[in-house]
């Protein structure tokens, strides 16, 4: 086992979490992610290997499914997949002990960073930082869009709770972004 | 503009980088006798239409799809949206 | 004497006093009040001065089509200029200043224009100041600059900020009167989702400034309960103070709601307006009609408004604009003004109608089929001179003058998409065009229907009828019984032999500069708009254009729509640039990029600098180093001695895996990939299809069917782009995967003769790091520091023995305190992008600068590299000639023949004895710096034919920065050419 | 007439009542030496140093609506002559020359206002090619000077330093570089050209070429045939619409330029600045108004409007570098069609039709071009070869490798 500690994409030890009105934003540091895209020919064995982890049905096209581990769609024949960090750092090695030779598998955890708002009135937030029809993104949806110049994949868990996958490299820009949308819609 | 997204419905065409005539797709056969001016023409000469024009734009801040978008130059109706991959394989390309 | 002008009821909230300036002087006003209406209350009709002549203005409009009340509006860093009087919201504490003025509003210096304004007609500076040749930047132009523009700006940052946001309706309606009300009772109770926004404060368009709407209750109370019971509906959201400026394709509309504009300043953390963009299935515009004025002579002065307006600010705002008030008209509307300021009291001189048949009143004078051919009053009206059917004339004494010529279609949004409004004989008017964009439908006085009833119902039924196309069940709703008068109206322009007859009365253009324009013909609308300015002030002609034609139409002896009409552009009203930018302004114009050893480079002292939208460390500067040269040379210097870290991150990296994944690679690259061995990694140069280089990287093969290339920092995403397009476009049936792993891994370079002793110290035991074991260009997954995943790449931009050692992001922070201690004994240094340009200059490494889009491999000196024996992108092209020349330009390196001096990047290269001039260039230098390790300046150059001129000397010139002395071709290869170092 | 300030006063003292047409509406006639197509800024100067230095006698300009209605009566009306590459740098500074003698050329006050144009500078590579171009502009005769970010202050104090994201490390200035009334310049070479005897035929438009044996010997136009000894194509971004009657395809593209007016304000913009980080150039017109645009909207269109992106990341540019305007108003925003060319850089070349020639592909750089463009063109149609500085615009050059590539992006219009 290695020494070395983590920092989280806010670049300390803890995640950053705020409050403003009814809305929080957590940071969330705790998940590791693996894209998963099928070979050539083998789109039916991908999506089995993908239930096979995530459960009954793999998401289609703007969706994402799942429970300890779920995946999102992010492209035709892709998928990214999502466990807690802390059961499944190696997340990305049970994808490709699963995918079998039939799909390519790429660590993807220290990629992304994570924030998730919850609370009531969040598409008051979301209308100030993208394009995606609040009425209709309901729980199960996952796209990816722009937020602020960033490409980020947005997933809806509950009414109430919405994830926002960002480039690490941009998390202090996104959480800024996240911030200032939360203090002018409340 | 809203672009009809064969998989993900209608997005704003800003998510999408514009990567020119569709003609693009039907890159020249390296090895042909005229490969040299295949190529040029490939390369440069473009039709230009005022009207239907089928273009590529690649959704970049989506899903990385290239879609062939089939729209009106003098009026921004869009007609048909596909997949460049399935265009692709219609008009030959392979491997 | 406070208000001496308002008047009883309106929808003002006489409770509420609010105090406010206006170029200095204290006033009251009312909440509900507008600046203008406040003003006018307060008996002061003189708000501004014209934009050439400098003559005194008056509100003309009670709304958002103002030419002439424009102040500057606030103070400080909040000033704005041009602000329209008509619209500004009164608060408490407001203050406003006329503008455009040499000395006090009442005595303007610049009023002397109007005495010389026969010299300065349309178009009279085409036709002058041109001579001599000098005098125009020097003498001429700044005096017309000075006397020209509006209001001034504040020169400060604006310190409020502006948010940017998007909303999707079913059914988007522009216009909150009558049509849209009714609209959107019929759509808010079919359940569709439905956005309403009006521009005003309060909603309920012209609803709010008729005393005669409705049979049995006020236009107002119907508006005020319409909007009540939208506003129960969580389907509905209204948005007043709400702007739609324009419509865009598919359906996209943009609308500015001003959130904090009726407020001293906004709120903590609440932006000043925000921007919208609604995205709509449908749309309805419901944006009423403008009056228009009739043109006479001097028909300019404050006090002389449009019928309309003046009706608005009696019956909305309770207020007159003069005790004693005439109107002008040519239609039944403006009789409606006489009563209704009749019945609030306010003394009518006469309504001066145009038509012999006009209708009688019983309350005051009626001068049937007469004209205001004159006014009088200096800084205010104070008589117009009345023409009688026989020719006599009869001066009125009178302080303010309504002139209503009949109203104009709201139909700026529907030409929008390039349609051309279309001529409406009824109303001698311009409606909607046949071609407007095509979601959107028009209802109410927008589309030509001027009645309030059929307004109602041209609104109800354009929503039913969408709903019903729609799939949503609309049942009729219950429309009040309304005033449905049909339109009674002669057309009638301008009064005969005018010449001083203002159309533009913000940019001076009256009926004469027309004319003038006519004789020397500029007579399409187009030239008539662009010679005179007409149309082009801030109000875009919306109170101007249909005049101008008017008198064209009768000067060419053609009927109005033969003449034409210009089409109207985005934004329906001028808009805040700051609106548009959101938040991007200032440091937040860009998203920062920052690798995850920032925290850690910024204490070790590291100066950054921008690269793209990352940051990366330049050097780092030690207590002592007073010049950036003392860090870079110090970390040169102790890189090549002993070892150095760099943070090389930003790379672009792409894992590309699949079956095909090596045949891919090699049509990406121009050189071979297909017998890249397991573990080993290879130099790659990209070619676009035009033979161009466009960028190098390392692919380095990790598995049979797994490879990670990377790119430069600059091309990660274009490459990854330009690779995605081959995979679905170009080859769609191979089996290969990408994605971008560049934030993934943090990558650090450990380049210097100790990088092997320095690695070894946290690469576990079990990888064998030797020469033999892992020799130069060898790749392998690898575990670090006791199990920690990691990749590990011989490979060298600075050409010293050197790994590049990723790891997992989260642990890049922990890993780079880990190499810098295991460094101590070796007295590792960091070093960033300075160091990093140094040494792969030092080691003639092409980069961005050698790299430049028009470069080829040729160029580049790899020309061997293209291979023959297959298909690669680029392949082709690259064998045309020109390309190929046999003076091309090869990339060498240069070295100055006095050792003191520089290199300088972007000089030019000529040959001994040559003209110094374009014609003769050899070629330029590209990349530049001092080396270290050589004592003196060297850099990389392009140089015609320069793999065959080594030891010639050249003359380097760089007349920009006054360089010019000589230069000795040489192997860009200025360290260690035969490449032992990097192998050893 | 010849226009002047005694003039203006004469006029002005008898009622304006001496003024005259500034240029004759006329009829077409069946036959011209000379045919030009299109009646914006360059068929209008080709036509006029046709006549003026060609001795060309029956010259036409036909133009399809009112002349100067295409991209020189839509621009950000700047000009410069700040290129890099040896195909360009020669033309465009003689175009410069020119605009430095317009006016009296024309007798036509078209108001070039030599304020100068600044290219601001964000990071070292820049600096470097930025010192490359000034150094290649001197090198072939025009000016240029590198400015310190402390010059830049003094003549734009509020310009921002303090809290860019991107900072300014210096600019390249060239002095000589400036604006112009650009409606101006259409009417000044109209009545110009008018007055030596060319035809300007408005409402005219071109509906077909009369090929016969692979010589063009008239065009077909909404107001009959017109026969032409050399048929000279000149409409800018209406190229392909127009070539593809005869039948040609070109490397060129159509896309659509936005440009951007304020209101009027008193004086603040002393010159003309283009942001070097992002996409927004500006100055400020003798009216008043903040002249400014961007990128191209980067996608094929003929329809003389943009969308809401591009607007965005225009005013973005203006907030990065004048924070100073978050309150100034957008008055107006439009859209031009720009006839986009593969490697940036025009064509002013014979065709493979005998007879026929053309002149396009000036992306969104036109304006500035339109003295030396109708020079050029006017030389090539008189005497069948190319000027000395038009030498590089040939239709050839893509098969044969010489690309003039000022932005080095390669075949990609929507790049350029």
């Amino acid at each position: 086992m290695h020494d070395l500690i983590a920092t989280t994409a806010l670049g300390a030890a803890a995640p950053c979490v705020d409050h403003h009105g009814p809305i929080s934003l957590t940071e969330e540091p705790g998940f590791a992610l693996a894209s998963i895209a099928a070979r050539r020919g083998a789109e039916r064995a991908t999506v089995l290997a993908i239930r096979r982890m995530i459960g009954p049905t793999a998401p289609k096209a703007g969706h994402w499914a799942g429970e300890r581990i779920i995946a999102f769609w992010t492209g035709p024949d892709q998928w990214m997949l999502e466990a807690p960090y802390d059961s499944d750092e190696f997340l990305f090695e049970r994808a490709i002990k699963e995918a079998k030779g039939k799909a390519s598998v790429t660590e993807q955890t220290g990629a992304w960073c994570r924030f998730d708002l919850r609370g009531t009135g969040l598409a008051a937030v979301m209308e100030r930082l993208c394009p995606i029809n609040m009425a209709t993104f309901i729980a199960g949806s996952a796209t990816r869009t722009s937020i602020d110049h960033l490409g980020c994949f947005v997933l809806c868990r509950s009414e109430d709770h919405i994830s926002i996958h960002g480039p690490r490299s941009c998390a202090a820009a996104l959480h800024h972004s996240l911030l200032t949308a939360i203090r002018a819609a409340f | 503009m809203i672009i009809n997204h064969p998989l993900l419905g209608p997005r704003d065409s800003a998510e999408f980088t514009y990567m020119g005539d569709a003609k693009l797709i039907d890159r020249p056969d390296w090895q042909a006798p005229e490969a040299l001016a295949q190529f040029i023409d490939y390369g440069y000469m473009r039709d230009n239409p005022d009207g239907a024009h089928r273009e590529l734009w690649y959704h970049e801040q989506g899903d990385r799809s290239f879609l062939v978008v089939t729209r009106d130059t003098t009026t921004h109706e869009i007609f048909a949206v596909e997949l460049a991959r399935d265009v692709a394989r219609s008009r030959g390309q392979s491997r | 004497m406070s208000q001496i002008n308002r008047l009883p009821g309106g929808q003002i909230d006489r409770n509420q006093t609010l105090n406010f300036t206006f170029d200095g002087k204290s006033y009251q006003g009312h909440a509900g009040d507008t600046l203008a209406s406040a003003l006018l209350a307060n008996g002061v009709r003189l708000m501004g001065r014209s934009f050439k002549y400098h003559r005194p203005r008056g509100v003309l409009t009670a709304g958002s089509e103002e030419p002439n009340a424009l102040v500057e509006l606030r103070e400080g860093a909040r000033k704005e200029p041009n602000t329209r009087a008509t619209t500004a919201e009164l608060f408490g504490g407001l203050t406003a200043r006329s503008q455009n003025k040499i000395g006090s509003l009442r005595f303007d210096l610049m009023a002397i224009n109007d005495r010389f304004s026969n010299f300065l007609t349309a178009g009279f500076y085409y036709k002058t100041f041109m001579w001599p040749a000098a005098f125009w930047e020097k003498i001429y132009e700044p005096i017309i600059r000075n006397a020209a523009g509006l209001g001034s700006i504040s020169l400060q940052d604006d310190p409020d900020a502006y948010d940017r946001g998007f909303l999707h309706c079913d059914l988007l309606i522009i216009g909150a009167g009558p049509a849209g009300l009714a609209a959107a009772l019929t759509a808010g109770r079919a359940r569709a989702q439905v956005i309403l926004a009006d521009e005003d404060f309060t909603l309920g368009g012209r609803l709010n400034s008729e005393r005669l709407a409705f049979a049995d209750q006020s236009g107002a109370d119907w508006a005020a309960q319409t909007v009540a019971e939208l506003a129960s509906l969580p389907n509905v959201r209204i948005m007043a103070r709400t702007t739609v400026l324009g419509a865009f394709d598919h359906g996209i509309f943009s609308a500015l709601e001003r959130v904090s504009d009726h407020l001293p300043q906004p709120a903590p953390g609440k932006p000043r307006q925000v921007l919208w963009r609604i995205y709509s299935k449908g749309s309805l515009l419901c944006a009423g009609a403008t009056e228009r004025p009739i043109a006479f002579e001097n028909n300019d002065r404050p006090g002389i408004m449009l019928a309309g307006a003046m009706r608005s600010y009696a019956n909305r705002w309770a207020v007159t604009p003069a005790q004693r008030v005439a109107v002008f008209t040519n239609n039944d509307d403006g009789h409606r003004t006489a009563a209704d300021l009749h019945a609030k009291g306010v003394s009518i001189a006469a309504v001066i109608d145009v038509r012999p048949d006009a209708p009688q009143s019983q309350d005051y004078e009626v001068i049937k089929g007469g004209q205001v051919i004159n006014s009088r009053g200096r800084l205010g009206l104070k008589s117009i001179e009345v023409v009688l059917p026989g020719g006599a004339t009869r001066q009125l004494t009178c302080g303010a003058l309504g002139v209503a010529g009949g109203w104009n279609p709201n139909v700026h949004l529907t030409s929008h998409h390039r349609g051309r409004p279309e001529w409406l004989p009824q109303i001698a008017a311009f409606g909607p065009p046949s071609q407007g964009p095509k979601t959107l439908r028009i209802a109410g006085a927008a589309k030509g229907e001027l009645s309030t009833a059929d307004a109602l119902r041209g609104g109800a039924d354009q929503a039913a009828s969408w709903l019903g196309e729609n799939g949503f069940s609309a049942a009729a709703v219950e429309l009040p019984d309304a005033e449905d008068a049909p339109v009674s109206m002669t057309p009638f322009w301008a009064v005969k032999g005018c010449n001083r007859a203002w159309l533009d009365q913000q940019n001076d253009v009256t009926v004469k500069d027309v004319k003038l324009a006519h004789k020397e013909n500029f007579v399409s609308v187009e030239h008539l708009k662009r010679y005179t300015t007409l149309g082009m002030a801030t109000d875009q002609g919306k109170t101007s254009n249909m005049g101008g034609l008017a008198i064209m139409a009768e000067l060419t002896g053609k009927a109005i729509p033969e003449v034409g009409t210009t089409i109207f552009r985005p934004p329906y009203t001028p808009t805040a640039i700051g609106a548009f930018a959101g938040r991007d302004r200032g440091t937040d114009f860009r998203p920062i990029r920052k690798t995850p050893s920032h925290a850690w480079a910024e204490e070790q002292g590291a100066v950054f600098v921008e690269v793209g939208l990352w940051l990366r460390a330049q050097w780092f500067a030690k207590a002592g180093e007073t010049h950036w040269r003392q860090s870079v040379d110090r970390e040169v210097r102790a890189t090549r001695e002993s070892v150095g870290i760099c943070d090389v991150t930003t790379l672009g990296k792409i894992d590309v895996q699949g079956t095909d994944a090596a045949t891919f690679l090699n049509k990406i690259y121009c050189n071979g990939f297909a017998k890249l061995a397991i573990g080993k990694t290879r130099y790659g140069l990209m070619l676009r299809e035009d033979g161009i280089a466009m960028d190098d990287g390392t692919a380095a093969r990790l598995a049979e069917d797994h490879f990670v290339v990377t790119t430069t920092t600059a091309n990660a995403v274009s490459v990854f782009r330009h690779m995605e397009f081959a995979r679905q476009c170009l080859w769609p049936d191979l089996d290969v995967q990408l994605i971008s792993t560049t934030e993934a891994w943090a990558q650090y370079a450990v380049a210097g003769p100790n990088a092997r002793r320095l690695l070894q110290k946290v690469v576990d035991p079990e990888f064998d790091l030797s020469n033999e074991a892992f020799p130069f260009m060898a790749c392998a997954n690898i575990t670090v520091c006791g199990g920690l995943r990691a990749r590990l790449f011989r490979i060298s931009f600075s050409g010293e023995l050197a790994y590049e050692l990723a790891v997992p992001t989260r642990y890049a922070d922990a890993m780079i305190r880990r190499l810098m201690q295991a460094g101590e004994e070796f007295e590792a240094v960091p070093y960033g992008t300075e160091a990093l340009g140094v040494m792969r200059i030092e080691k003639g490494h092409a980069a961005g600068n050698e790299l430049n889009g028009t470069t080829t491999a040729l160029n580049l000196g790899m020309g061997r590299m293209v291979s023959k024996a297959k298909d690669s992108i680029g392949s082709t092209l690259s064998e045309r000639s020109g390309l190929n020349q046999t003076d091309a330009l090869k990339l060498v390196g240069l070295w100055p023949v006095n050792p003191a001096n520089p290199v300088p990047a972007g000089s030019h290269l000529m040959a001994k004895g040559d003209p110094v001039d374009a014609a003769h260039s050899q070629g330029y230098v590209t990349s530049a710096c001092f080396s270290p390790n050589l004592g003196h300046s060297i850099s990389l150059a392009y140089v015609k034919s320069g793999d065959s001129r080594m030891g010639e000397i050249l003359r380097l010139v760089s007349p920009l920065t006054g360089f010019d002395h000589e230069v000795e071709v040489v192997s860009a290869h200025f360290i260690d050419p035969k490449g032992e170092r990097l192998r050893a | 007439m010849r226009y002047s300030a005694l003039r203006v006063i004469k006029e002005a003292l008898t009622g304006h009542k001496g003024w005259t047409p500034a240029w004759r509406d006329v009829a077409p006639q069946a036959h011209y030496d000379y045919i030009v197509i299109g009646g914006g800024g360059h068929g209008l100067a080709t036509a006029y140093y046709l006549a003026r230095d060609h001795g060309a006698k029956k010259v036409a300009v036909l133009e399809k609506g009112w002349i100067g209605g295409g991209n020189v009566g839509r621009n950000t009306t700047i000009i410069r002559s700040n290129y890099l590459l040896d195909g360009n740098e020669p033309f465009y500074e003689h175009s410069l020359k020119l605009w430095e003698g317009l006016e009296q050329d024309l007798n036509y006050n078209a108001m070039v206002s030599q304020r100068g144009i600044l290219n601001l500078i964000h990071s070292d590579a820049q600096r470097d090619a930025f010192t490359r171009r000034g150094n290649a502009m001197i090198l072939n005769g025009a000016d240029a000077d590198l400015l310190s970010t402390q010059t830049i202050q003094k003549r734009y104090p509020f310009i921002n330093v303090d809290n860019a994201r991107f900072p300014i490390k210096g600019g390249l200035a060239q002095h000589r570089g400036g604006t112009v009334r650009h409606d101006a310049v259409a009417w000044g070479y109209a009545r110009a050209a008018d007055q030596l005897g060319v035809d300007i035929i408005q409402n005219c438009e071109v509906t077909g070429f009369r090929i016969q044996g692979g010589t063009c010997l008239g065009v077909e136009t909404s107001r009959g045939y017109i026969a032409g000894g050399k048929i000279a194509a000149c409409v800018a971004g209406s190229s392909g619409r127009l070539m593809s009657k005869a039948g040609m395809r070109l490397p060129i593209e159509s896309h659509v330029l936005q440009a951007f007016v304020s209101e009027g304000l008193k004086p603040v913009l002393p010159g003309v600045i283009t942001f070097g980080a992002g996409h927004f150039y500006c100055s400020q017109s003798d009216k008043g108004g903040l002249v400014f645009g961007g990128d191209i909207d980067g996608y094929n269109s003929y329809a003389q409007r943009g969308n809401l992106p591009v607007v965005e990341d225009v005013c973005e540019g203006a907030m990065a570098i004048f924070p100073m305007l978050g309150r100034v108003r957008l008055l107006r925003m439009w859209g031009g069609i720009m006839d986009m060319s593969m490697d940036g850089s025009p064509i002013i070349d014979r065709t493979h039709i005998d007879g026929l020639y053309f002149n396009g592909g000036w992306c969104y750089g036109g304006f500035k071009a339109t003295p030396a463009s109708g020079w050029c063109y006017a030389h090539l149609l008189a005497r069948d070869t190319p000027h000395e500085f038009a030498k590089a615009y040939r239709f050839d050059r893509f098969e044969k490798g010489q690309m003039i590539d000022e932005k080095g992006v390669g075949n990609n219009p929507q790049l350029h």
